[in-house]
């Protein structure tokens, strides 16, 4: 099995501020990896990192066996890794229809035949063409995650980077685009990194995951283990206990 | 049980430029002091019916019921200044996100004491002490310290104690509290829930309960409104949450990834028109 | 989705307002009806629509509406005539030219003085602080450092220096307001895409390896264009005024051309007697900076639905 | 800690060089472009020395004397070195050093702007949030149009409205100048505020001379600032009134007035201050139609008065002084604007 | 209400650059001046063609026309209370020549220099003054140059304080700058007022100078309040605020005279304004076009509207009241015979021409008059407007077609406007005597002949004619379209009394002036 993401020592600092410190993730080509952590532990930066958008101080990074430099990336990257944001809100530009939004990745990148990848991509994520002309004030917040993971699929990535796709959203309505993301992995065999704050949705969709605390990764173990309780960690434990409700007492 | 509020009939409509919108139709529910639950999925209702409890709808919406009454109290028809005087001093309400709820430019104890000299004519010194006092009972460890601290200097969570402390600082009969968790990382949303759970118990307030987590609300409330395009479309004890009816209420239930269930793909909510008649 | 739906025809408001556009043109054509309607609701604005409009009309008939000669008067004759007498309806200025002649041709001045200061100052600045504010680091100091020196430099100073310079004229009384206005805007612009530049939609165009400057000119521009636009036209009285007030020290459009600003200048003089010759052009001046600040204000609430309510 | 402590204070000597790179910059550039100026205004610089009359023998004479013949990298070397060693020369116009008659000239502009700020700032405010407030009433109508007609109407041509109509019918106030000439020479201004040095001296019949010199000239700057003042008051307000602390607010019972004065404007006099300073800085470049209606000796008038006489010694520290202003005001609002607003404070 | 015993005039004083008599040159500075100063002679006001003593009290000239002895008055005071003896005339005489600032020239003409002016202008007892010219000019020319304000004298013991010593160079050949930068704001004179202070662009205050030998002032005070706009002068001086207007326009003008509280006085000045064709420009310099220029000024409308009341229509070179003045306008506003002369010169179909004009009046009201007239004839005129200095500077450097200007004599002898109208010895760029008629390329070797000529003439009739022939001579050839002569015009209140403005800008003396 080849891996697909490699980090070693990656650290990323915003002034003094060490946001990542030394964190070292392998994820193997079409595996689902899954990032927990309490807020501000640095989950989104490191998605941010891999994908040329957070100030890399040190460490490398490889994708597909290619070492990236600092924040450069070629046009090969972006063909390869697309990444999906936390707030289907803010992901969309306000002032562009579903349908320039798609076109642009193909403009980008030159690919021809817009018009079926985007008929395409609209009903791979469940979507008819009724929504292509619309403004995202005109989605719902699921349509608007779906929209956004379309356009990330658009590119036929290998490795689809997710940050917390669905914890704005809905209880039934994260159910809809947790399927649609299973799906769109099991059709294409991508690789997942999947950030999020909670264990049920990573156990839900992820084979081995990676807990975060202020910046480090304080532990590595799969799912199964997690759920057979075979923890390493108390902070890892605690927040198993804090995923199950409340409890009087 | 003497009820406390009863809502009868609530409705909440926002005209539009594309027509009336009916955010709330025709809600009733009566409320003890007890703990109630209101559930429902985004846009269902439930922040238009705590805020229409509080009178704090927009302007320009309407909001009618046939019955609106706390303690005796006929709301709607009650004059503003009342409505102002019962707000924060009887009735009191937890806004969903301590970010954007409280002022950043004041101070978090100026924000407590302020409350607390509105509805009492209390010393400065007194005050302090009591807005002091009640950031401790909302389990903050160096109150004094936090007393001077700005909103965006505190966590999120510490945030919303600090918002519950400035709530019930006055000592409030009915506590509405509008996701005041779901900002919150799962950890700090436990602690929060359980000091809202001893003031309650220790209090004897009751307590509004809104949240779209219906997990959550069967394992913190005695009793839950189920609510679906502005109306309750099941009211059932949180005990008996297994025997929900309602097609709704159960997929809301299934909908959850849990820990340990291998369910793929999970169960989705298939909408049904008539629901919402 | 029954049949019937299908086969009614919609009026063309539904078809405006659909949420769910059939083609670009569609949604492009619903969404600037929905600001219309913003717009529209708000009467003032819609007043100073019809202003501008009317301006326009004026610039465009000019020939046709005045009723005298804008440059040739009656110096012997008919010199500094009250409004209302014999056919002069506005009276007459000190050269006994038509006050009501010149201001309808001099609409044209103002209207030019006005689009081409837009056409050049608000590009610029957008321009100038969108690319300040994407790139940051040394490109965002050197560009903001020009910006502050024009800003710190007294405007009419600039102004009149410029002018001086350039030689007097009405072309270069634009030019000259142009580089002394567009700093604001850069700064506006600059603002607006700091905002702008850290959204997840911004970070989502990077992932897919676009270029820095199409980024800037299709992804980032349009979010300042709206605040820049409701900017700009607020301005426009300004530039009036200023332009006016270069007429007004005499470095405006040269003589006779009837630049209401010029207009004023020399009507002055006769303020206290004659109050017609500066109050007439006055007035004008005033009802088309309200006719632009009342659009403005109006564009403002309209494009930013944040101030329009829900 | 004191880990801590060391960097922050390493941050502050950062930005505090940041700052002194930032001026030195402006003004160096304020420099350049003045120099520049200097050469392509096609005004000889010669005739303000001489005055218009002066035979051409004498002008050639003088041009030499002033330079004038040295290669531009030469004149620009001269000009640099002079204007850093702080010295901006004598005006040629008025054969005083320029840095006397702006210390003349400009407290006379900064009186007129501050006490038209105060009038703008004081009405604008107020009816920027009864606006806000009242949003879409009539009263936010009116408001709307006293502010954009502020903005649309010719100030000279108000001004002199005004001097028809308070001074000439009604006689409230008084013209032209600063002051009376019965003062001029029983009353000795320190400061050249007049009004302050008035006060200061208890000398009540000249404060109110004074005060009915300068009230025409700042209600009119005041009414051009308050239209802005209020327009940008609205806009915040309303900005302000839309979120969620203030449904907190309310929650908790506070009355609407405390609400919208303690809580919301509160929160809006945060950029508001920006706003304010900036039209405050605004007016210190002096007004110059105003200060011409009004023949008031002031900043505006003299740079202008100079620039038209290529006296550009005169010109270069009128446009030092109000680059020092704005970037003074720059400065000044940002630390406004950090005592405001706590999220900009540092911990 | 103005305090009784000042007077206040409201006045465009902005033009003041410096308060030294031996270097200022400038109209209102004129008026300071005259009234803070003293001179050997000044003009007869009841007759201008004459001059009556000041500081002297007789002078006598040798028959070789070369000397003039002046004796002054015994017993007069500066205001600082130093006598006033020759030595001072004399000081003042070299301070002026050795300074060598804009209106030296009055007495350098002369044949005064650096090295010779010890000589030439010297003291020979306490109060005895002996001038010494290089030619044998007629003896009116030269006592009228001698009231220009450039002769007044100073206070030399008071000056000598306050001299700052200077570094000898090329250029400058003495060791000290005799008080100059001093006297830019000081006073040294003997005036009936002495100057208090001069705040530029603000005030000049006056203040009676109780040493004067004459007539005390009767005024203990005299402001000049700087105010440019004329409608500003007039609600003052309806309100009581200031004594006097000096800058009124012609519709405020009359509306003070119309006002019964209020009332006005008028002089003719010495200033003629007119619009010049450079002869550079080829189509200009055509002879009938010259002409046909002079016919297309419309005299009447201006004279009636624009100017009314501010100037009279005068065509020729010398103001009305100076000697040899002409009196008299053939030209009328003729469109037809305009064409006619622009046919004749082949431009029937009329050309495109430009004009620098400042931005002031009444000369923009008259270029825009001109544009409309000439553009009747098909002339399509082209107004460069622009600040004063800006249009001056490129006149200078005769870079224009067409100029709107005034002229105002230098001193008040009709040599003055000759010299510059008539008068260019060298036409080349490179010329030294850069007149009016070398601005506008006028080569006109007989009439600057003449113009010599009329000056070195003693027999003051003989010396008249001549000027009238010069005169008539411009009238007909010449690129100069005379318009009008100025009427300075002041407005003030009914309570004042002798005010009177003088012929020229130098004497308009305030020292007559009452209140009731
Ligand atoms: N642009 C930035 N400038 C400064 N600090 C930053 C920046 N981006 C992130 N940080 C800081 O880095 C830390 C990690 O942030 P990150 O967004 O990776 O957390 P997260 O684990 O994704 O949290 P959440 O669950 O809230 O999204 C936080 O403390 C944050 O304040
Ligand atoms: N000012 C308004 N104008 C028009 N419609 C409004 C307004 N405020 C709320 N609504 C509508 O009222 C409905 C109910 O809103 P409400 O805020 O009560 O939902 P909610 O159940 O609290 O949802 P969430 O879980 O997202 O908070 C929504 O459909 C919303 O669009
Ligand atoms: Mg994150
Ligand atoms: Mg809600």
């Amino acid at each position: 099995m080849t891996t697909a993401v490699s980090v070693q020592n990656l650290t990323v600092s915003y002034d003094d501020f060490k946001a990542l410190d030394a964190v070292g993730v392998d994820v193997a080509s079409g595996e689902s990896f899954g990032l927990v952590g309490e807020s501000g532990s640095g989950k989104s930066t490191l998605l941010r990192a891999v994908a040329g958008l957070a100030p890399v101080a040190e460490g490398t990074i490889r994708v597909e066996n290619r070492q990236l430099q600092g924040a450069r990336r070629d046009k090969a990257f972006y063909r390869s890794v697309q990444m999906v944001f936390q707030d289907p809100y803010g992901s969309l530009h306000p002032r562009q229809t579903v349908d320039r939004q798609l076109l642009e990745p193909l403009a980008i990148h030159g690919v021809g035949d817009g018009e079926r990848r985007i008929l395409k991509a609209l009903d791979e994520v469940g979507l008819g063409s009724g929504f292509r002309f619309r403004y995202p004030h005109q989605l719902s917040g699921g349509q608007r995650q779906r929209i956004a993971i379309a356009r990330a699929l658009i590119l036929e990535p290998s490795i689809l980077l997710l940050d917390e796709p669905t914890s704005a959203l809905d209880a039934s309505v994260q159910a809809e685009v947790l399927n649609l993301l299973e799906q769109v992995r099991r059709d294409r065999k991508l690789t997942f990194i999947m950030v999020s704050h909670d264990l049920g949705v990573v156990t839900h969709m992820c084979d081995r995951l990676a807990v975060m605390q202020n910046g480090r990764v304080v532990e590595r173990l799969s799912s199964a283990d997690l759920v057979a309780g075979r923890i390493g960690e108390d902070y890892t434990r605690n927040l198993m206990v804090a995923s199950k409700g409340f409890r009087r007492g | 049980m003497s009820a406390l509020l009863t809502v009868e009939d609530l409705r909440v409509r926002f005209p539009t430029r594309t027509g009336v919108v009916e955010a709330v139709r025709g809600v009733s529910f009566a409320l003890g002091r007890e703990r109630l639950g209101i559930v429902g999925e985004s846009g269902s209702g439930k922040s238009q019916t705590g805020r229409a409890i509080m009178g704090l709808t927009p302007p320009h919406a309407e909001v009618t019921a046939k019955t609106l009454s706390f303690g005796g109290i006929d709301l709607l028809s009650a004059q503003p200044k009342v409505r102002r005087d019962l707000r924060g001093k009887r009735i009191a309400m937890i806004l969903q996100d301590p970010k954007y709820s409280l002022n950043p430019v004041m101070s978090i104890g100026r924000q407590i004491v302020e409350t607390l000299r509105r509805h009492e004519s209390v010393s400065r010194a007194e005050a302090r002490e009591r807005a002091l006092d009640m950031l401790a009972a909302v389990q903050i460890r160096d109150p004094a310290r936090v007393f001077d601290l700005y909103p965006h200097e505190v966590s999120g969570g510490m945030g919303q104690r600090a918002m519950i402390a400035m709530m019930l600082v006055a000592g409030p009969e009915l506590l509405i509290a509008d996701e005041p968790t779901s900002a919150l990382d799962v950890t700090v949303q436990l602690e929060v829930l359980s000091i809202l759970d001893k003031l309650v118990a220790g209090r004897g307030m009751g307590l509004i309960f809104v949240s779209h987590d219906l997990r959550l609300v069967s394992s913190f409330c005695d009793r839950v409104l189920v609510m679906y395009a502005g109306k309750i479309v099941e009211e059932i004890a949180a005990s008996d949450l297994g025997n929900a009816k309602h097609p709704y209420t159960q997929g809301l239930l299934n909908c959850m990834p849990v820990i340990g269930a291998d369910r793929h793909p999970l169960p989705v909510l298939d909408r049904k028109p008539e629901w919402a008649l | 989705m029954s049949l019937a739906t299908e086969t009614r025809p919609m009026t063309r408001r539904e078809w405006l307002l659909s949420d769910r556009p059939q083609s670009r043109t569609q949604a492009r054509l619903g969404r600037a009806y929905m600001t219309w309607r913003r717009f529209s609701a708000n009467r003032l604005a819609v007043l100073g629509l019809i202003i501008l409009l009317g301006l326009i009309f004026v610039a465009a008939f000019a020939d046709v509406l005045a009723p005298h000669s804008p440059v040739i008067g009656n110096l012997a004759g008919a010199r500094l005539l009250p409004p209302g007498g014999e056919g002069y309806l506005l009276g007459t200025d000190d050269q006994g030219r038509d006050i009501l002649s010149r201001l309808i041709h001099g609409s044209r001045l103002t209207l030019a003085v006005v689009v081409l200061v837009a056409i050049i100052a608000a590009p610029v600045g957008l321009i100038v602080g969108a690319v300040a504010g994407y790139s940051g680091g040394w490109v965002d100091a050197v560009l903001m450092r020009i910006t502050d020196i024009f800003l710190a430099f007294p405007k009419l100073v600039l102004a009149l220096a410029f002018v001086a310079a350039l030689g007097p004229g009405i072309e270069n009384a634009v030019i000259a307001i142009a580089i002394t206005s567009w700093p604001p805007y850069a700064r506006i612009a600059r603002a607006e895409t700091l905002t702008v530049r850290n959204s997840d939609y911004i970070a989502a165009v990077q992932l897919m390896g676009a270029s820095s400057a199409r980024i800037i000119f299709r992804h980032v521009m349009p979010m300042c264009l709206s605040s820049l636009i409701v900017r700009v036209t607020l301005d426009m009285a300004g530039i009036i005024l200023t332009a006016a007030g270069l007429g007004f020290l005499g470095l405006g459009a040269q003589p006779p051309l009837p630049e209401w600003g010029a207009m004023i200048a020399s009507g002055r003089r006769f303020i206290l007697d004659q109050w017609w010759v500066a109050t007439m052009p006055g007035i004008a001046i005033l009802i088309v900076s309200l006719g632009f600040n009342l659009l403005g204000d109006g564009l403002r609430d309209a494009l930013d639905p944040r101030e329009s309510g829900q | 800690m004191s880990g801590r402590r060391r960097a922050r204070s390493r941050k502050a000597v950062v930005s505090a060089l940041q700052f002194l790179v930032v001026v030195a910059t402006t003004y160096l550039g304020l420099l350049a472009v003045t120099f520049f100026i200097g050469r392509v205004i096609p005004i000889d610089p010669v005739l303000a020395v001489l005055g218009d009359r002066a035979p051409s023998h004498v002008v050639e004479r003088t041009r030499e004397a002033m330079g004038l013949n040295l290669p531009l990298y030469q004149q620009f070397f001269i000009y640099v070195r002079q204007a850093l060693s702080g010295d901006f020369g004598v005006s040629v116009l008025t054969t005083n050093p320029v840095m006397t008659d702006i210390r003349r000239v400009f407290p006379a502009t900064i009186e007129l702007a501050t006490l038209g700020t105060l009038i703008g700032a004081f009405i604008g405010v107020p009816l920027g949030v009864l606006a806000a407030v009242k949003r879409g009433s009539i009263a936010d109508q009116i408001v709307r149009v006293i502010g954009l007609v502020g903005y649309s109407v010719p100030i000279f041509w108000l001004a002199l409205l005004a001097l028809l109509v308070f001074y000439a019918r009604l006689q409230w106030v008084a013209y032209p100048g600063r002051i009376d000439i019965v003062y001029e020479y029983t009353f000795s201004p320190i400061t050249g505020f007049y009004l302050v040095d008035a006060l200061w001296q208890g000398q009540w019949d000249v404060f109110r001379d004074v005060f009915r010199h300068i009230i025409l000239p700042a209600s009119l700057l005041g009414y051009f600032s308050l239209a802005y003042i209020s327009r940008m008051t609205r806009s915040f307000m309303l900005n302000e009134l839309q979120q969620e602390y203030i449904v907190a607010a309310r929650a908790k019972g506070l009355s609407e007035a405390r609400i919208i004065w303690g809580h919301a404007l509160r929160n809006a006099a945060v950029p508001l201050v920006t706003v304010i300073a900036l039209s405050y800085a605004g007016l210190l470049e002096g007004s110059v139609l105003t200060e011409t209606v009004f023949a008031w000796p002031g900043l505006g008038l003299y740079i202008t008065n100079s620039l038209q006489n290529a006296d550009m010694n005169a010109v270069l520290g009128g446009t030092i002084v109000i680059g020092s202003v704005f970037v003074g005001i720059n400065l000044l609002s940002d630390l406004l604007y950090r005592t405001l607003d706590p999220r900009t404070r540092a911990r | 209400e103005t305090p009784k015993d000042t007077l206040v005039e409201a006045f465009a004083i902005d033009d003041i650059i410096t308060m030294d008599p031996g270097e200022a040159f400038e109209l209102s500075t004129a008026e300071m001046t005259s009234n803070t100063y003293s001179l050997l002679v000044r003009l007869d006001l009841n007759d201008t063609t004459k001059v009556v003593g000041d500081l002297a009290d007789s002078w006598t000239v040798s028959d070789d026309g070369l000397t003039y002895t002046f004796k002054l008055k015994p017993g007069m005071k500066f205001a600082s209370g130093n006598p006033i003896t020759a030595e001072d005339v004399a000081y003042s005489f070299e301070r002026a020549v050795k300074l060598d600032k804009s209106p030296a020239f009055i007495l350098t003409q002369f044949g005064l220099n650096g090295d010779n002016v010890t000589e030439k202008a010297k003291a020979v007892d306490e109060t005895t003054f002996v001038f010494t010219v290089d030619q044998a000019y007629a003896p009116s020319f030269v006592l009228n140059c001698l009231t220009a304000t450039v002769a007044s004298v100073v206070d030399k013991k008071l000056v000598l304080e306050h001299v700052k010593p200077m570094t000898p160079t090329e250029e400058y050949k003495y060791d000290n700058d005799f008080g100059n930068e001093w006297l830019k704001t000081g006073y040294a004179g003997s005036g009936p007022f002495k100057l208090r202070e001069w705040r530029a662009n603000e005030v000049v205050v006056l203040e009676r100078n109780d040493n004067y030998y004459g007539e005390p002032a009767k005024l203990a005070r005299v402001i000049y309040r700087h105010m440019k706009e004329s409608s500003g002068q007039r609600l003052a001086l309806e309100a009581g605020d200031i004594d006097v207007a000096r800058n009124l326009e012609p519709g405020d003008y009359e509306a003070v005279a119309k006002n019964s509280d209020l009332a006005t006085t008028s002089a003719a000045k010495g200033t003629v304004y007119y619009i010049s064709l450079n002869q550079k420009n080829e189509k200009l310099a055509k002879p009938e076009v010259r002409e046909a220029f002079k016919y297309l000024v419309d005299y009447d409308a201006i004279g009636s509207t624009l100017i009314k009341g501010i100037g009279e229509i005068h065509q020729s070179f010398l103001p009305k009241a100076v000697l040899g003045a002409l009196d008299e306008n053939p030209y009328k506003f003729d469109v037809a015979k305009a064409k006619e002369l622009l046919a004749k010169a082949g431009y029937a179909d009329g050309f495109s021409v430009t004009m620098d004009v400042r931005n002031s009046q009444p000369v923009t009201g008259i270029a825009e008059s001109f544009q409309q007239t000439l553009g009747q004839a098909g002339v399509k005129l082209e107004i460069i407007p622009g600040d004063g200095k800006q249009t001056l500077t490129k006149y200078r450097a005769r870079n224009h077609d067409m100029y709107i200007g005034q002229w105002g004599m230098d001193y008040f002898d009709p040599n003055s406007n000759a010299e510059t109208f008539t008068s260019n010895p060298d036409n080349s760029d490179e010329g030294k005597n850069k007149t009016l008629a070398w601005r506008n390329a006028w080569d006109v070797p007989e009439l600057t002949k003449k113009t010599k000529e009329a000056l070195l003439e003693r027999d003051s009739a003989k010396r008249a004619e001549t000027y009238k022939e010069l005169q008539k001579t411009v009238l007909a050839e010449s690129p100069f379209v005379i318009i009008f002569q100025q009427t300075e015009v002041a407005g003030h209140r009914g309570n004042l009394k002798g005010l009177k403005l003088g012929p020229s800008f130098d004497t308009n003396y305030v020292w007559n002036v009452s209140k009731e």
